[in-house]
């Protein structure tokens, strides 16, 4: 089936499905800020846009067996990992068919059967909980990976360290991936953040790469490294992944953030689109024609059009579940 | 006690209000100086514009490490700095709580009184509408546990000014909670600068046959509720503590003295609330003075949902203000 | 519930009925793990030898890093794992306290159901004689406030055997603090294993003048002044409701419908304390049932100190439950 | 003054007084043993035997205004840091004339006269607190630095690192001495930390500097080079001092903890004792004679004795003090 070798050993079908995901992402993301605009998303909103590759590079490399654990920005995870854009957007809207049946809205979307154990508000959050599913997996004898989502400004929380403290001396298959898109919030990383992140994992004895996050090829070829060694048992691996937000920290931030981007660097990178930059060296290697690409396209958004519908039609969970779901039901007879 | 009727009528939002104070006292006193994550820019908009005025150094962005700088503060207090933490959402603190609760709260008496720690921790908290359980939370029940911390709880931009004053010229750790919701709230607020000691109660409204003790946001929905009955004859009188720690009992006491009924409305999950502790005590010391069993309205026991008609169950609304004080009186 | 009768007077200390039903636990379901710092020594007693019979991968030492294997037991449960987690001291919850309140206790409801979380952090807490202020905190109050933690605190060796097997077995997050006093008490406890299901209280003593409700270590203390009172002809009734998450609200209702008067004692830090829930249940529940003001005995609004006769002075003594008793009656 | 110059430009009263420090200690803490032995002691006890140069080299390199903050192992810090072992003494017995007025007993001893701003029962909580006083030090225009004590256990505590990122970060004046006694509780190390404690700095741009932790001089001279960084404004320092301790991690632990440390690695350490050490170096130097090396012993023995005395006769507190000291009083007249 592979026309060229162009991509080593990714075949045309992987290929053609990452650029795939990361257009779900980009117009899911896209009818997000819309939608918020019209007022019709309850709560706070962190879009992914530009950042797509990672995501998708990196969760190509996993299995559906394999888990993550994702941040507050973490609806590109969530599709990359095969989550359906109709019951996310059902869960943005608070109704019964999300994910969470509406309990958890955009920060605390997940599905376990996709081993997706977690989103989180909190920064730096997951990063105990991935490692955590890699410590069970490990003992358990399954040859699962997780992988740990987190931001440049997750690197400053103390889990992250005592995370790959851990990880790195009980040989934990956990992959660490810091999306560094160059901002705490409205901050330049470098005026918070000492040294290059990735230079973190060698005083712990675990490996770190640094690979350029809108380069969706690299983002898979780096992970699958490490998958490999964790799935070997050869332990943790970081992975700083450089790219971009193109949206806001959280949509609404016009409202008090102000220009506290240079307007030279957001149009840079937004020339480094990860997704044309894709879909153009799939369709120099002959693997994909701009119509096909053109129809991948229309397809992805109709999916999310409908997905709005899908979620407007959903009712709203009956009030009295507010108070389900705390406790599992108790098996114990005594 | 600070002069209550406002001469001049300016009305001003919580949120600035904060911002009077904290500017009123940066600069009254060079070594008070706010530091936290995006404080120069300010998402809530308490901190909103101090950096051009104070400079980046006395307004200072953090990295994302509570523990750290919240514990950074005790230090650095000791040795002479004032500084005021914009912790940013009620729920960070679970991830500073070592610092905050075995750090700061304990030096002091640990130390048997050799230094004092000037520090207010304060945060936007409490639900602000589909914010889901991780930026939902009110710790202000878990703090009172802890002694050692000063809690304020405004429930008014005049109050929001004052106590903000008070709690940076305080020589303690102070925790000074805004229930999110408030901020938006317009209030008459006078220019100059003024303080409202810590611990003194106020009376947000006189009635005479129940007392609701609201805290922060469930004060102005007290008040609604206290008007809407007032037309079916029923008088309300609302007290707001305004300070947690310590905590106004006797206003508490005097007011129960003269109603008989007791209700108290804590926008805070039920169990070990302060609206517990409030029961509680009344129940122990006033026990005589009650006429109906006292009623708490607060959160169901459960993490606060998304979903607004869920959400919306969890909280405390003003029906379920209504029911407990009709509770009361029959 | 389990039979209280117990046939064979084996008597052993609650330490070794809790490490009992660990070792129950690790041999009856191989998904069970103990993790901790120093869990292969065991400073406290709980997991003494279990390494050895279970090897160093079910039963591991962890560095000192709370907060991140606290939570790293959430991912692992969601998984398959049941593990346990040793946390040696109550205060050290601190430093986890995101990962246990945020992460642990609300990732089920926030997920609508999808995931069970079962997992034991069990620990040594409360005041064991001049730890100071930082080894000597009883957490259980502000544990209550979190929703989402069943939390269990046994008072007797049968009952800490008992709730041991149950807190493994069950499906949930499960805060299992032993107060630190309880340790080296001896009791009678069955060889074989025995489950006491989680949310029935105990009546440890029945008696007809007045309640007194008793929490961990409070209840021998309350068992010993209801002795000496018998002597005046004071009858006590002493409720242990031994898991504090679920409460047994209906068997404390049901004893002060006996008895008509109610003293709650808790080894905790009053404010916000499991004693002011329960004093602010009853009076908003049973209201009609008090012949007179519910009273609360817990310790001063202090941190812990060190010096013998401070220490005495901040806790609970049992003077102060026998005057607690009296005033009921007065 | 100076006879030789074996110890480049440290001077003899230096030199003698780092010694006769270091016997403080080391008595100090013996006599320790044997009250708890008899039961005068409450509560927890964790003694400093062994380390003593790590303490001694350190604050002999402050001023008395500099900062520390330290452990739950703290003795040693406090004394080397200028603290009356009398006064000590009676805290430990909780007598109103211990620093802290019988309050805080072994791990919460503090004078903030000394500049001792904090010891700790928190395994790395002091950390923090010592990052914040640099701060406030250096906000305020002042030079003074502070030291930040702890040992290698702390060293997988996540505010460690978030600390030396601020301080990276803000250029603090705080040197972080991690005494790396090889233990854990009872639990070695290296089975609990990956890689080598003192290459964590490096990432977050510190300089990161080993040294024996029992030989007082180079200890002396690697804060000194880190203290001179400091007060000239660039910013902190790590520093790992390897040593071992000779008494158990807290005493009374022949209960529970069996023989978890080699005869032979107990001895080897023994035979390095930083004190005898020290004292030969000085006598080899021609500063100091047998003779008063024995009479700074016995001197120092005498004060350790006179403390206990001092201690006993020292009245408990009154019972009322627990109530007090929890608030400082309020200034504010509204
Ligand atoms: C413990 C905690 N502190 C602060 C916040 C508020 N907050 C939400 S996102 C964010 C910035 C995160 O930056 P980064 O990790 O780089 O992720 P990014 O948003 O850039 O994807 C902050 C400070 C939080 N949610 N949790
Ligand atoms: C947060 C916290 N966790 C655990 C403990 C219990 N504890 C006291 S000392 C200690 C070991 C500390 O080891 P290290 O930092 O190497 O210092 P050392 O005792 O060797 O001087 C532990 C685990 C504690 N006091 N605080
Ligand atoms: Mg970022
Ligand atoms: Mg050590």
């Amino acid at each position: 089936m592979t026309k060229t070798s162009a991509f080593d050993h990714l075949s045309q079908d992987d290929a053609i499905g990452m650029l795939r995901n990361m257009i779900r992402i980009r117009r899911f993301e896209e009818k997000l800020t819309v939608l918020f605009k019209r007022g019709k998303l309850p709560g706070f909103v962190h879009l992914y846009t530009g950042e797509e590759a990672i995501a998708v590079g990196a969760c190509s490399a996993l299995r559906t067996d394999d888990r993550i654990t994702s941040t507050h920005r973490g609806h590109g995870h969530l599709i990359a990992k095969g989550a359906r854009v109709d019951r996310m957007m059902a869960e943005l809207f608070g109704r019964v068919d999300g994910y969470c049946r509406g309990k958890g809205g955009s920060m605390h979307i997940v599905s376990f059967d996709l081993s997706i154990i977690g989103t989180n508000g909190i920064v730096g959050g997951g990063i105990p909980i991935g490692t955590g599913s890699a410590w069970a997996d490990r003992h358990l004898g399954r040859d699962n990976v997780t992988i740990v989502f987190f931001g440049d400004g997750a690197s400053n929380q103390g889990v992250f360290f005592e995370s790959m403290n851990i990880a790195s001396v009980w040989g934990l298959p956990v992959i660490f991936v810091c999306e560094n898109n160059g901002y705490t919030e409205w901050t330049p990383t470098s005026e918070l953040t000492a040294g290059n992140i990735v230079d973190r994992a060698a005083p712990m004895g675990i490996p770190g790469e640094s690979v350029d996050g809108n380069d969706v090829v690299a983002m898979r070829f780096a992970v699958e490294r490490a998958v490999e060694r964790a799935r070997k048992g050869e332990g943790p691996t970081l992975i700083e992944a450089k790219s971009y937000r193109w949206n806001g920290h959280n949509e609404g931030e016009e409202a008090f953030a102000g220009a506290y981007r240079p307007e030279a660097e957001q149009a840079e990178w937004r020339e480094r689109d990860p997704i044309v930059a894709f879909g153009e060296r799939l369709v120099e290697s002959e693997w994909l024609t701009r119509e096909e690409w053109a129809a991948i396209d229309s397809d992805e958004q109709a999916q999310v059009d409908a997905a709005v519908e899908f979620a407007e039609n959903s009712p709203f969970p009956d009030a009295e579940e507010a108070l389900d779901h705390l406790f599992a039901p108790s098996k114990e007879s005594a | 006690m600070a002069a209550k009727t406002v001469t001049e009528e300016r009305n001003i939002y919580y949120i600035e209000a904060m911002r009077e104070g904290l500017r009123a006292m940066l600069g009254e006193d060079e070594n008070v100086v706010v530091i936290g994550e995006d404080v120069g820019r300010s998402v809530i908009g308490a901190t909103r514009g101090l950096v051009e005025d104070f400079g980046p150094m006395r307004v200072r962005n953090t990295p994302i490490s509570e523990a750290t700088f919240v514990g950074m503060c005790v230090g650095a207090a000791a040795v002479g700095l004032r500084p005021v933490v914009d912790l940013m959402v009620g729920s960070f603190f679970y991830v500073a709580m070592d610092q905050l609760a075995d750090q700061a709260a304990k030096l002091r008496y640990m130390s048997g009184g050799q230094v004092n720690l000037p520090i207010v921790y304060f945060t936007a908290t409490g639900p602000s509408g589909s914010a889901a359980a991780q930026h939902s939370e009110n710790p202000h029940p878990m703090l009172m546990n802890v002694a050692g911390l000063k809690i304020v709880m405004p429930s008014t931009p005049y109050d929001a000014k004052g106590l903000m004053v008070s709690a940076i010229r305080d020589d303690n750790p102070v925790v000074y909670l805004q229930d999110f919701v408030l901020g938006g709230v317009r209030g008459p607020v006078p220019e100059g600068t003024y303080s409202i000691p810590l611990g003194v109660g106020d009376i947000k409204r006189a009635g005479k046959d129940v007392t609701v003790v609201a805290i922060g946001a469930a004060v102005p929905k007290a008040l609604r509720v206290a008007n809407k009955l007032e037309a079916e004859g029923i008088s309300v009188e609302v007290v707001d503590p305004r300070t947690l720690v310590p905590l106004d009992m006797d206003l508490i006491l005097e007011s129960v003295a003269r109603t008989g009924r007791l209700v108290v409305v804590d926008n805070a999950r039920l169990t070990c609330s302060a609206a517990s502790e409030i029961v509680a005590s009344v129940s122990e010391k006033g026990f005589d003075l009650l006429k109906a069993a006292p009623q708490r309205v607060a959160w169901e026991n459960v993490p606060v949902p998304f979903s607004p008609p869920l959400e919306e169950r969890a909280l405390i609304s003003d029906s379920d203000i209504d029911s407990a004080i009709r509770m009361t009186l029959a």
